[in-house]
Order: structure tokens, then C-alpha cells, then sequence
């Protein structure tokens, strides 16, 4: 089957010469598209210091930072960039996967806080209500988040002492009593659990099923209920991100369980796999270290250091192709494939790159790398902190979002279609 | 944003897979490899009659206007194939002629490489055994109506059948000026030409190597590529291109091998389970399949860039650097998972693997690649320290 | 070639880990961290009182003649049970002093350092960050009967409560010989000096390091470690030292942490099943203990050579260079393995991570050593290329 | 418990001084062995050509060559090197652990051929039937090894098509009839089977058994016996160390069982564990091939180039890293402990190690790693072609000794006692 085309040009060479111009496996991006991208930037020039990066989990250690952080989602929900992909009559802009992936290496790049509100509010809370809220959970919950409002703030009770990357293992029980639910338990690692006026809340609500994936359901819980109790978690290095919640009692309106009972992993797993655009900001975070590393090098003279030299160059390959990665799965959504096992590889992937970045960066700064984290104002601080905010925390991200042994096993199996080990 | 291939595009991908897979199965492989030349002179003919070796060509040179994304999807093809054929080279020198060739230049040779399957090969690489060009170590000097060129390149691609040589020399003119990387000159010459003696290296590829030696070999003015001393321009363009190329080659082959790879650890069975359930070795093929991925992405990215005239030079290196990691990584890995099996030559993973060594030198080795982008990235402002327009 | 233990080296080895046990548990770990100084002083007194501050001094000067391999056992108890304490710069000075020291300078400090628990720091990196000598810009002029010290001083540990510094400075007299790396010339100087300022630096490992700013400190010339000039060969010896006891200090650290994973591994069950019965778990703490049980013997064969006085540079440089890698990648595979409850700060994982970064500057980094060993390599005739005596 | 020493030292300075000096943990070497160190390097400069590697699987490709390294085994038998650790009785010399350490890390370096009498001889063959070999048995059998003779030339028929790393799976028959076994079944990965005399042979003799494992024994088989068939199985690159062995009928005296029939796993297992020093001499090959490297280095002008620099001082640690450990198991077994998975331990990590460095090796050498490692005289080639040898070679002694994968597993289990996956 040969492919010359002479006399397919000889027919139809314009026609021809357009296709090939224009329609070529399409790396770029529309004008409108890097229009978008230019708004953000001015927003970001607009809004955040240049002395500060708020990426990397830094949720803000203060109530002074909070209120800054939540400032800043005011803003965003202002330009309606908190709910740019939800549909226009949830307040939303409805656009495009790829036009939300240069949000999200935007927010990468420059760190933009209060995206998310909470852990959670936009990101699955949002949609999950969208797909199988009541129209009265809908009307009532999805304007706060929109509007960034504190009202609007979400954590996410899913993991458990005892239930680790084993999701469905879960303990925390919710009993139905009159039109009640009376939930007792207690969940940990509950990030943001201490600013949420929110939990989207994983429950038992049958012990006696053969498989444990049965008996779970989804609930909307108020963090104010009485009964509650959220107990921080400090880090190794004395940072607050992670809590645990108690439940002894907590009686909420059975109007707030989501969708229908006992079918919650179902829901739980279609919200899991909103969560598809982390190597995308990852990609843009590591890009910016990657550049104020070479900043560094260039000012401390070690640029000219061919070891220095050829690990930039690496990270540069490396992060570069875990943006690509990144944009295929995008691809993929906007062309209505289904993407399976490719946020697994990437987050996967991510870590690795993330680990290795940070140790270098690390190694380069030197003695700079053992100013401690938290002290991002210290005259001693590097590169906003963010080398050592990467270097202890990329241990914290691996395991956030389930293990990276546990991506792989998934890759595994639905990527290359291995037996189950 | 658009990654989906064009009609075109397609159709170059399916039906060259479809040839290669009938005209070039793995057994004829291993017949061609162990012929002198390399290749099989037969198969490189069906090849030129299908518009292979002009694809990109204009019209006017007897090519058929493809672009830079078709023939890297035809290079991906030949890495997954194997095929063994002086395609490569071929293709370096004719990008190199069509950019910087003159009017005359490119009618005399252009339809000849199109249309009659003439092949080319580059003799850059010395003694050094580096494609760097401040090792270049080749002399030319002024004679006549032209030059005399001695000295040796090594590691020449099937030479021994080459129609032209380019070759890359030092000309007095310039190493004068004291500025080695400019001293370069890239000339045309005929490998039948007095004073040219072609010697074959035994290489564990098969791939018709050679050492060239050039023996006050005569060179006409009209016989220069681009101009007097400025060479090293040209072969940084050729490198860059060819290490696009020669990456979706490399991506062509890894793929194939991870496949290979991925069914024998399926069927094999081990303590009476398939070797597949093994996380270790699952591990492995999953952390060989995101490399396998992403390489295949910044490939056509890179590619995607020269077909829109808009090359990035860091990109492209970045293509290359990652497929020596990967190809050699998916071979070696794969032997390892294939057991002893995998190391007879019965077996077709060895095939692939014989090549990991001049697939990483032919287009820059790591090193090359990783200086391209190191430069870049030093010369880049970043970002956040732009200006806003 | 006998690996095992001379009881006196056993005694050392048993009796610091139960005082160390018994004296200093995690919780204590946390406090003394906590603390401005960053240790804790009754405890420090009480590893005074046993005699670890002078182990290795000769008898006249308080100690009790120990040899290079107890040090370094006793470094790996004071890593295995994380014992803040500023013995490491202390002895890091009272090796330089012993070897370079006069006499005078001797029976001047040793005794104190050995009896009283005297401590000392060396002030030696600047903005650089790194301890390389060639970035020493700090200056001594020459005047009256000394020299006045100029210059700043970054993450000197435990610099608040110290004795005396040990300092590094250009000096002069030697910068006009245009060396900079014999320009050096070390100081013992008193922080109760005028002129001397000192600052907290916030660190991750708690650890007291401070920012040290001379202005215009005298120095008498009686207080010059070896002579003039000649800094450079001390800051190399102190370096090469340090890197054996700061690689065994880490080895004791790293062994801790694995045998901490490989307990908690063993414990939690995830899927119905211990963590540690999946293979990709058992293949990483595998890899692990591998690493350590090799950085275990590049310790003591490079401190046997300290004690053997026949000292050999490329094996003190591999231990420290092996220990960089293999201390954080322990502490960081290790908090991988613990889930996210390692993260949390009751855990006791987090309190060996949060100290990589600094055993890892302290000693030297792993660039400065491979250029050690890299010297090393290219100095020596190979064996093969040797003519039999 | 202080330590310090003060009146101890009163009491008994003198004694006590010569302590300290004399009984450290001890590297070192005694006089004797720096000795018979010297005794082999002068060994190896009368009887090899320096042009010439032997190491890295290098068996030797024509007649020429087996004849030259059987020339070398006769002039080690004559050392009695080949027999080193053997007890005089049986023709060796009886040394201690320490010193066979010395003559394995020297024949890694310097390539001495010739030395295990086929690929088992003097390594398993001669110390199994030291064991559990009848009187005639070793009369006749070790001899031959000891002398270094073309008829003590073994090859091992452990590997089958179907067993890869479970061993205990072989389904070759040794059915007993009469006096003679009747051999029926196929070997394969047979190294050595076309040059050697003997085969040491695994055979199923009873196929009733609950365990696998159970019902094996193990055969001294004569290799010009009727039947008997080997068929070379060329490596990817064309090189002929593997062979295929076919048994049809093949029949055998019964007095060339070995041991008790049926409890051949047990010797089996015995046999495997001899094979200790396997991190000893590839240590010394590594030594060899980094210090050649460097050479390449300082002769081409690399060695100034730092990324080269760098990466030669992390080879020095690793290799420096994997001859101690080859060392503690020396010094263990000399003390007499029991070695349990540390030659597992080293195996893998030797594994891993050779192939970076090969890698690197082939990269410093640019394009002439394109030469084809069976061409060892051609003027293009570097380093004796050990560069590539290894390169090709690694994941072929890889999967020889049991997978790398195994071993860890094998660590797993016995050095950090961690459950079975």
C-alpha cells in the first residue's frame, strides 16, 4: 500500500497543503487558549507576592495566612475560575478539559492558593453533588463553594487508622434512626479538617455484606455538629495539615446522604477519579523549581558545574515529559475516552521525579537546605523554602493520594493487563 | 491541543506497518544483518518505490511533500521492524541538503535519493569516537579549483554502499581565525573518488559500519555544503533532526519490546503462577511503560515542532536523551524478565537489544543532549521573572 | 583479616548503647531538641563523666588512649539513638588540636575538652554553603602581635554555648602568593572575644547552628593552629576525619530506621495481609539493608585505617560518600513504607529524617568527596600496568 | 557502665598497649597471604598474555582457546590451586576461607581461566562428593579434577525447559532398571556441555511425591554415553557457552548415583551453597574493568571531564561496597557461622552494580562500544572488548545464578525475616 501522493496533490493540492498545515498531531494551543493563560498570569501579578510560593501543600500555618488564602478564592470565584469546567448553571464556564489543564499548570507554576476550597470542595465534592446529589443538596451546597465563600469549604473523611491505601476497610459506622443518621468512628489524616465548614464523610451503613466494598455510603456532614471533634495532626517538622476527627453521636439530617445507601463505593470511586489533573500541577510546580534552580546555579556560579549542568538537564527531560503525560490523559477526556490507569502512572511517576528534584535541589543549596521549612521569612531561606517544603513533604503527597506501590499495581493491571499478583 | 494523528499521518503509520511486517519479519532480519552491506538491497528498493526516501522532499525533487511528523511515525515503524537499511543516514544528508544545499546541489541529488534509492551516508566521527565537533580532527586544505581532504572517520554508516559521503572537515581558511567550531566544513564527496578506502568494522549490530580513510582526496569548491567554515552549523542541524528521528526509531523498537516483554512474563509461568504476578516484575514493566509513554510524546512534540518550522532545540535533545535511557533500559530489562531464553538467538528481544549501542551513538549520545538543553535552559529567563508584554 | 570486635571496642559498643537507651530516649530526643542550645547540658555532662569526650586522647591530657574505631562505634550509638550533643564538633577541633596543636596548645585544651566538657565548633563555611576551602572569603590581617578576623561564618553547630571556635580565614601574607588554598590559615578563637556575634539560624534539625559575624577580631598569634598558611591541609584532614565519624554516626541512624520499617511493616497489615509479605515492600527494604550493611564496613575499614595510622583517603571519602546516599534514602524510603502515620511527630522515623540534610553537610558533601576519590583514582598506577618489585 | 580505662591501663599498660595495636577489627592481611598474593600475580605475568581478558563468561570460543585454558588448569593442578580449599587428603591444600578469598579476588581481576574445571568441577562436583560420594566414587572422580585433566571437565544438568528459577520442578527421569538407570528427558542452558567429560545430573526418580522437592536425585553421567545429545544454543550475539542436552535412553551404572536416591535436594541445595565467592571474584572484575576505565580516561583526555570523574568515584564505593560484604561472608564462614542469604544479598547487588558500570563503560567508549565483543583483536577494539562482554553479558549472569528477583526474595525471607509474598 504505497503512500505517494502525487496524484492525490495533483487533484487536490490545496486542499492538501491546508490539511497539512493545520491539522498536523497538534502540540499548541488556540489563541484564545494562551489569552486565558496571559489573564491568569495578570492575575497572579495582581494578587500574589512574588516573595511567597504557596504551593507544595503549603495550606498556611496561620489564621492570617487562611484569611489570605480565602481572599484569594473570592477573587477566583469572582473570575468564576473556581468551577471553570462545572456547567454554567451550577455558576461554572464550562470549558474545555484543556483549557482547565492550563489552569491547572498555571496554579502549578505560581502556586496559587484557595483553588480547591478545602481539599475537596471543587475538585469531587462539586461534581459528586452534580451527579448524584438532590436538587436540594445542589441548591444548597454548590453556590458556597462556588462563590468561595467560607460556607463553601470541604474536607474529605475517607481514610482511618486502620484502613490505609485498603480504602473499603473502612470502620466509621452511620446508623439510621428515625430520618437521622447517628455516625460514630473516626477518621485521620483528614487534611484542611480544622477550616472546613464541611465533610464529604465515607460511612459504613451495613456490616453484615460478603464483599466490604458493599455497605459504604457517601454523607455531607456540618463540621459544627455536637459530638465532633477534630483533633490535629502535626507533621515530623511541626506543620498542621493533618487531623483526626471523632465521631461519638453525631446526629445528621438523613437528607444528607448522597445518593443511595449502601451504594456509596461506587460514587466514591467516580469522585476519586475527578482527581485526574495532579501530575498536570505537579508538572507546573516542579517547572518552577526547576527554573529558580537554574536561577540559583547562575547567581552561585555552580551553572557552570557540568554535574550541576547535566541534572538540570534531566529534570528538564523528565519534568517535561510528565507534562506530556499529563496532557494525554487530557486528550483523552476531551475526546471522550475513558482514562483509566493514566493518572495512576503519572502520580506514580510524579513522586519519583518530585523525590529526586527535591534531593538535588537540596544537594545544590547546601548548607541553605537546613533552614527549616517553616521559616520561609528567615534571611537564610532559599528559593521561598520551597526546596525543603518539597524535600519533606513529597513522602507526605506519595502517600496522600494512595501509595505509589499501589498506582503501580492498578497500572498493572488495567495499563498492561497483568495477572493480579 | 489536538494528539490525535491526521488521515495522512494514519495512513503512513498502518501501511508502513504493514509492509515491514510482511516484507520484513524478524527472520529476514537476521539474514540481512549477517549479509556484508547490512541490508538487503531488495527490500531497500521496494522502500524508494514507495516514497519512502523522498517523502519529505518538495514535489519538485521527485519527494512527495510529507513532513517532519510523517517521517518520524515511518522511523517508528523501522525501530518496531527492525528493519536494516541505510534509511538513516540517508535521510540526514538529504534534510541536510535540502536546508542548506544550493539550487544545483539539490537538483543533481535530491531526485536521485528520491526516485533511484541513491544512499548517503555522514562521515563526522573520528578517532574521538564522539559526534562532537570540536573533536573533529580531519584537515582540508586549499588546492586548486577546491580542496584536499586526508584523515579517517570511523564508525561510517553502510559506507560501503554509499553513493556521496558528507564529510566534515577542518578548513585552513578558518582554523586560522583560531575558532575551532567554526572551522568546519561540510563537503560532498563521492566515496569512489581517488584516495578514498572503505574498511568494514565488525559491529555487534550488524550495521554496516566502516572506517573511511581519506587519502589527499580532491574536492571541487561547488562540492561544499553551505559555505566555507561554516559546518558546524549545519551538523548541530543535522544532529538535532537526526536525534528526533532516530528517537522515534528508538521508541518504535522499545515498544516492541516492552510487547514482547509483557506477553512472555504472561505465558511463563513460575512456582506455578505467571511470572506477570509478580509484583517485582509488574513493578518493572509499569515504571518501562510510563517511560515507553511520556518518550513517545516528546518525540512527536519534537517532531511536531520542525514540521511547524518552529524547532526547540531543548525538546528535541530531550527526545533523544530520554530514548537512550529508555531503549536501552526496556532491552536489558527485558532480557532480565525474558530468563535465559531471551538470551539465545532464537529469540527476537536480542535482535532489538544488539542495537541499544549505535542506536545511542547515531543522533548524540547522552552527554551531547544533555549540554544542548543545559545551554537552553541557562539562556532561558524563567518565567516568573518575565516582564509581561 | 578479623571483622570482629576487640572487647574493648565491644565494651564501648554495649555500654554507650545502654546509657544512651537509658539516658537519652525519644521523648528526651524531643526536648533537648526543642531547647535553644539544642541539647541538653546534664547529659552531655554525664558522656563527659564516662570519658567520651577524650576516649581517643593520650592519658597526660585527660583521656584514655582509645583508638579511631571506638570513636566511630560510639559515633553509630550516638546516630542509632539520636543523641543531640555537641560532641561531633567538639571532637572535629580536638582531632585537628591533637595532631596540629603545640604543645602548649595541647595541655592548654585538651584537659578541658576531656575533664570539664569544654566545647568547641568550627566555624568554616560562608555564603557558599559548602565546606570547600576554596571559598573561604573571610579575612585576617596582620596586626600587633596577631592577626584581626573579618568575615562571616554560616551554620556553625552548636556555636552558642561553645568554648572556642576553631576558624578558617585567608590570611594575607599568603593571598599575596596568589593561592588561595594555601592562603588559609585556622584560628583558635574565643567566642567571648570582642567583635564576635552570634545568631540562630532555624533549622530542621534543630541542631544549633548559628550564623557566626567577626568584626575585627584580634587574635594573638600563639592561638594559630599549625602555622601560617598551611589551613588548607588541617580543614583536609578535620574533613577527612569527620566524614568517617559523621558516616558512622549515620550508619547507626540508618540501621535504626530500617530495623524501625521493617518492625512496623511487619505489624500493619493493608489488603488482609502484612505490608511486609508484599514483594515490592520487601525488595525495597531488601535494597536497603544491602546498603547499609555495606556503608556498615566502608565505616570500619576506613576508621581501622585512622587507627592502623595508615589513614587511606578514597575509603574515607567512599563512607561518607555512601552514607549521603544511603542515610536519606533509608529515612525517606522508610517514611514511604510507614504511610502517612510516619509523617505524623509522634512517630520516631521523622526525628532521624529531619536530620538528613544536616548529616549530610556535615562531614561533606557527596560532590566533595567524589572529587576526593576521583584524585585519588587518577594518581594511582593500576595494578595491571604495576612492574613487580 | 564508664569505660574509661585509667586504672586498668595502671595495672596492665604493657599488655594492654599491644592490645590496642594488634586486635582491632582488622582489614589487614598477614604476611603469608600478601605472599601468596604475590605468588599468583607472578603466576598470571609468566602464564597470560596481558592482551587478553579471560573474565566475563569468557570460556573461549574456538579449539584453540579450550586448549590453551585446559593448558592453564594443568599449571594451576600443579600449584594445587585448583584443589586450594580441598583437604590435602583428596589433592588440595586445605587453606583457610581468607585465603581462597584472595585467589577468588584475584583470578575477577586478572581473568585467569581455567580455574573450576568445566563450570562445576572444583566448585561443587569435587566438594559433593567429598559428602555424600561413595569410596570409588571420589577414587575415581577427583583425581581427575585435581589434576586438572580434560577428564575432570563437569558440566551441571540442573536448568530444564520448563523450570526457570524452581529448580524443584525438573521433570528429567532416571528410572532404575537392573543395575543401570535409564535416563529419558532434556537439559538445557547447559554451560559447558560441549567441552566436558562428566555431567553432574538432577533427575526426577520418583514422580509420586506430595512435594515436588521430594523425589530427586542427583547422577554422575558419563557425556559419551549412547544417547546422550548436545546441542549448542548460541547466545544473541552468536557465542556458545549454553547448550541444550537430550537423554533418550541414556543409560548409566547404578553406582553413579550419588548419595541416597530421592533425597537429592538436600545435596542439591548443598551443591548451590558452595557457590559462595561468586561477589569475590566479580569484585575483582569490576576492580579491573574501573581501574582499565580510568586509564581509558586519563589517555583519551576524559578524566578531566567531571561528570566522568563523579560517576568513577561512585563505581570505586560500589565495588569497594561489594567486596566487603564478599568479605563478611568470608569471615563468617571462617568463624565458623552459618552464611545464609548474604551470597544472595551480593549476588543481587553485583548483578545491578555490573550492569551501571557496563553502561557507563559503554558510554565513556562512545562508538567503539559498537564493536562486536567476539572480536577481540580488532583494531578498533578497547579495553580487551570487557566493556561489551559485560554489557551483553550482565543480564545473562543475571538469570544464570537465579534471578536477581529471587535473591531479594531469598533476602527477604532469611536476612530480615519478613513473611513469604
Amino acid at each position: 500500500m504505497p503512500f505517494r501522493r502525487k496524484p492525490l496533490l495533483d487533484r487536490t493540492i490545496a486542499i492538501y497543503k491546508k490539511l497539512i498545515i493545520e491539522v498536523i498531531m497538534d502540540f499548541g494551543f488556540s489563541e484564545e487558549q494562551e489569552l486565558f493563560r496571559r489573564e491568569i498570569r495578570e492575575f497572579v501579578r495582581k494578587n500574589l507576592s512574588p516573595d511567597r510560593y504557596w504551593g507544595l501543600l503549603d495550606e498556611g500555618e496561620t489564621d492570617e495566612d487562611w484569611a489570605f488564602i480565602m481572599s484569594i478564592s473570592k477573587k477566583l470565584a469572582e473570575k468564576k475560575w473556581l468551577t471553570l469546567s462545572w456547567p454554567k448553571e451550577y455558576g461554572g464556564l464550562a470549558v474545555s478539559h484543556v483549557q482547565s489543564m492550563i489552569f491547572e499548570q498555571e496554579v502549578g507554576y505560581w502556586g496559587i492558593p484557595g483553588t480547591s476550597m478545602g481539599i475537596s470542595g471543587t475538585s469531587w465534592v462539586g461534581p459528586s453533588l452534580m451527579l448524584f446529589g438532590t436538587d436540594e443538596q445542589k441548591e444548597t451546597f454548590l453556590p458556597p463553594i462556588a462563590a468561595g465563600d467560607e460556607d463553601g469549604v470541604w474536607c474529605t473523611g475517607y481514610s482511618e487508622p486502620d484502613s490505609g491505601s485498603d480504602l473499603a476497610s473502612l470502620q466509621t459506622f452511620a446508623e439510621r434512626v428515625g430520618d437521622e443518621y447517628v455516625i460514630n468512628g473516626q477518621k485521620v489524616w483528614t487534611s484542611c479538617a480544622h477550616r472546613a465548614r464541611w465533610m464529604w464523610l465515607a460511612a459504613r451503613t451495613n456490616r453484615d455484606v460478603k464483599k466490604k466494598h458493599h455497605g459504604i455510603s457517601l454523607f455531607l456532614v456540618d463540621m459544627q455538629s455536637q459530638g465532633l471533634k477534630v483533633n490535629p495532626l502535626r507533621n515530623f517538622v511541626g506543620q498542621h495539615f493533618f487531623n483526626e476527627v471523632f465521631f461519638d453521636d453525631v446526629k445528621i439530617p438523613a437528607k444528607n446522604l448522597v445518593g443511595v445507601e449502601n451504594k456509596g463505593w461506587s460514587q466514591l470511586m467516580t469522585a476519586l477519579s475527578f482527581e485526574r489533573g495532579l501530575a498536570l500541577g505537579a508538572s507546573g510546580t516542579m517547572k518552577r523549581m526547576l527554573e529558580e534552580l537554574t536561577e540559583f546555579a547562575k547567581e552561585s556560579g555552580s551553572i557552570r558545574d557540568p554535574l550541576v549542568r547535566a541534572r538540570l538537564a534531566d529534570f528538564f527531560m523528565e519534568v517535561e515529559k510528565l507534562s506530556l503525560l499529563g496532557q494525554e490523559s487530557v486528550w483523552k477526556a476531551e475526546r471522550g475516552d475513558i482514562v483509566i490507569y493514566e493518572p495512576s502512572r503519572d502520580k506514580a511517576n510524579m513522586d519519583e521525579i518530585l523525590d529526586e528534584l527535591s534531593r538535588f535541589g537540596a544537594d545544590m543549596l547546601g548548607g541553605y537546605s537546613l533552614v527549616h521549612p517553616m521559616h520561609k521569612n528567615s534571611r537564610w531561606t532559599r528559593l521561598k523554602g520551597m526546596i525543603e517544603q518539597a524535600y519533606y513533604f513529597v513522602m507526605g503527597m506519595a502517600v496522600a493520594g494512595g501509595t505509589t506501590d499501589t498506582q503501580r499495581n492498578i497500572v498493572a493491571n488495567f495499563g498492561l493487563k497483568l495477572p493480579r499478583s | 491541543m489536538d494528539l490525535a494523528l491526521t488521515k495522512d499521518q494514519e495512513m503512513i503509520q498502518k501501511s508502513s506497518r504493514e509492509f515491514f511486517k510482511k516484507e520484513c519479519p524478524t527472520d529476514a532480519v537476521r539474514d540481512m544483518r549477517a549479509k556484508d552491506q547490512g541490508y538487503d538491497k531488495k527490500l531497500w528498493k521496494k522502500m524508494v518505490k514507495l516514497g519512502y526516501s523522498g517523502l519529505v522532499f518538495p514535489e519538485e525533487y521527485g519527494g512527495s511533500d510529507g513532513d517532519f511528523v510523517e517521517l518520524a511515525l515511518l522511523m517508528e515503524e523501522m525501530g518496531r521492524a527492525l528493519v536494516p537499511s541505510p534509511f538513516f543516514p540517508t535521510i540526514q544528508c538529504a534534510l541536510a541538503l535540502l536546508q542548506f544545499g544550493s539550487k544545483e546541489q539539490k537538483a543533481k541529488f535530491l531526485p536521485g535519493i528520491a526516485e533511484k534509492g541513491t544512499t548517503w551516508s555522514i562521515a563526522h566521527s573520528e578517532r574521538s569516537g564522539r559526534l562532537n565537533t570540536s573533536d573533529i580532527e580531519m584537515m582540508a586544505v586549499a588546492e586548486g579549483d577546491g580542496f584536499n581532504l586526508s584523515g579517517t572517520k570511523l564508525f561510517v554508516p553502510y559506507a560501503a554502499t554509499a553513493g556521496r559521503f558528507l564529510v566534515t572537515c577542518l578548513t585552513k581558511a578558518n582554523e586560522e581565525a583560531g575558532n575551532g567550531e567554526n572551522g568546519i566544513t561540510v563537503f560532498i564527496v563521492n566515496p569512489k573518488a581517488d584516495g578514498v578506502r572503505i574498511e568494514g568494522v565488525p559491529t555487534v549490530a550488524q550495521d554496516g559500519r566502516c572506517e573511511v580513510t581519506f587519502e589527499n582526496v580532491h574536492v571541487s569548491e561547488i562540492d561544499i555544503l553551505g559555505s566555507l567554515g561554516k559546518g558546524a552549523d549545519i551538523i548541530d542541524t543535522i544532529i538535532q533532526q537526526s536525534a528526533v528521528l532516530k528517537a522515534a526509531e528508538m521508541y518504535g523498537g522499545a515498544r516492541a519490546v516492552l510487547e514482547l516483554t509483557v506477553n512472555y512474563t504472561k505465558e511463563r509461568k513460575q512456582f506455578d503462577r505467571p511470572l506477570a504476578s509478580f509484583q517485582a516484575v509488574q513493578h518493572r514493566l509499569v515504571n518501562l511503560m510510563t517511560e515507553i509513554d511520556g518518550l513517545k510524546y516528546l518525540v512527536f512534540k519534537a517532531a511536531w515542532g520542525f514540521a511547524k518550522n518552529n524547532p526547540d532545540r531543548s525538546i528535541n535533545s530531550a527526545a533523544k536523551l530520554k530514548a537512550n535511557a529508555v531503549h536501552s533500559a526496556v532491552c536489558r530489562q527485558g532480557m532480565y524478565l525474558h530468563g535465559a531464553i531471551g538470551w539465545t538467538e532464537e529469540m527476537d528481544i536480542g535482535l532489538y537489544h544488539r542495537q541499544t549501542r549505535a542506536m545511542d551513538f547515531d543522533g548524540g549520545s547522552s552527554d551531547l543532549h544533555r549540554e544542548v538543553i543545559a545551554c537552553e535552559m541557562e539562556k532561558r529567563t524563567p518565567l516568573y521573572k518575565q516582564v509581561p508584554a
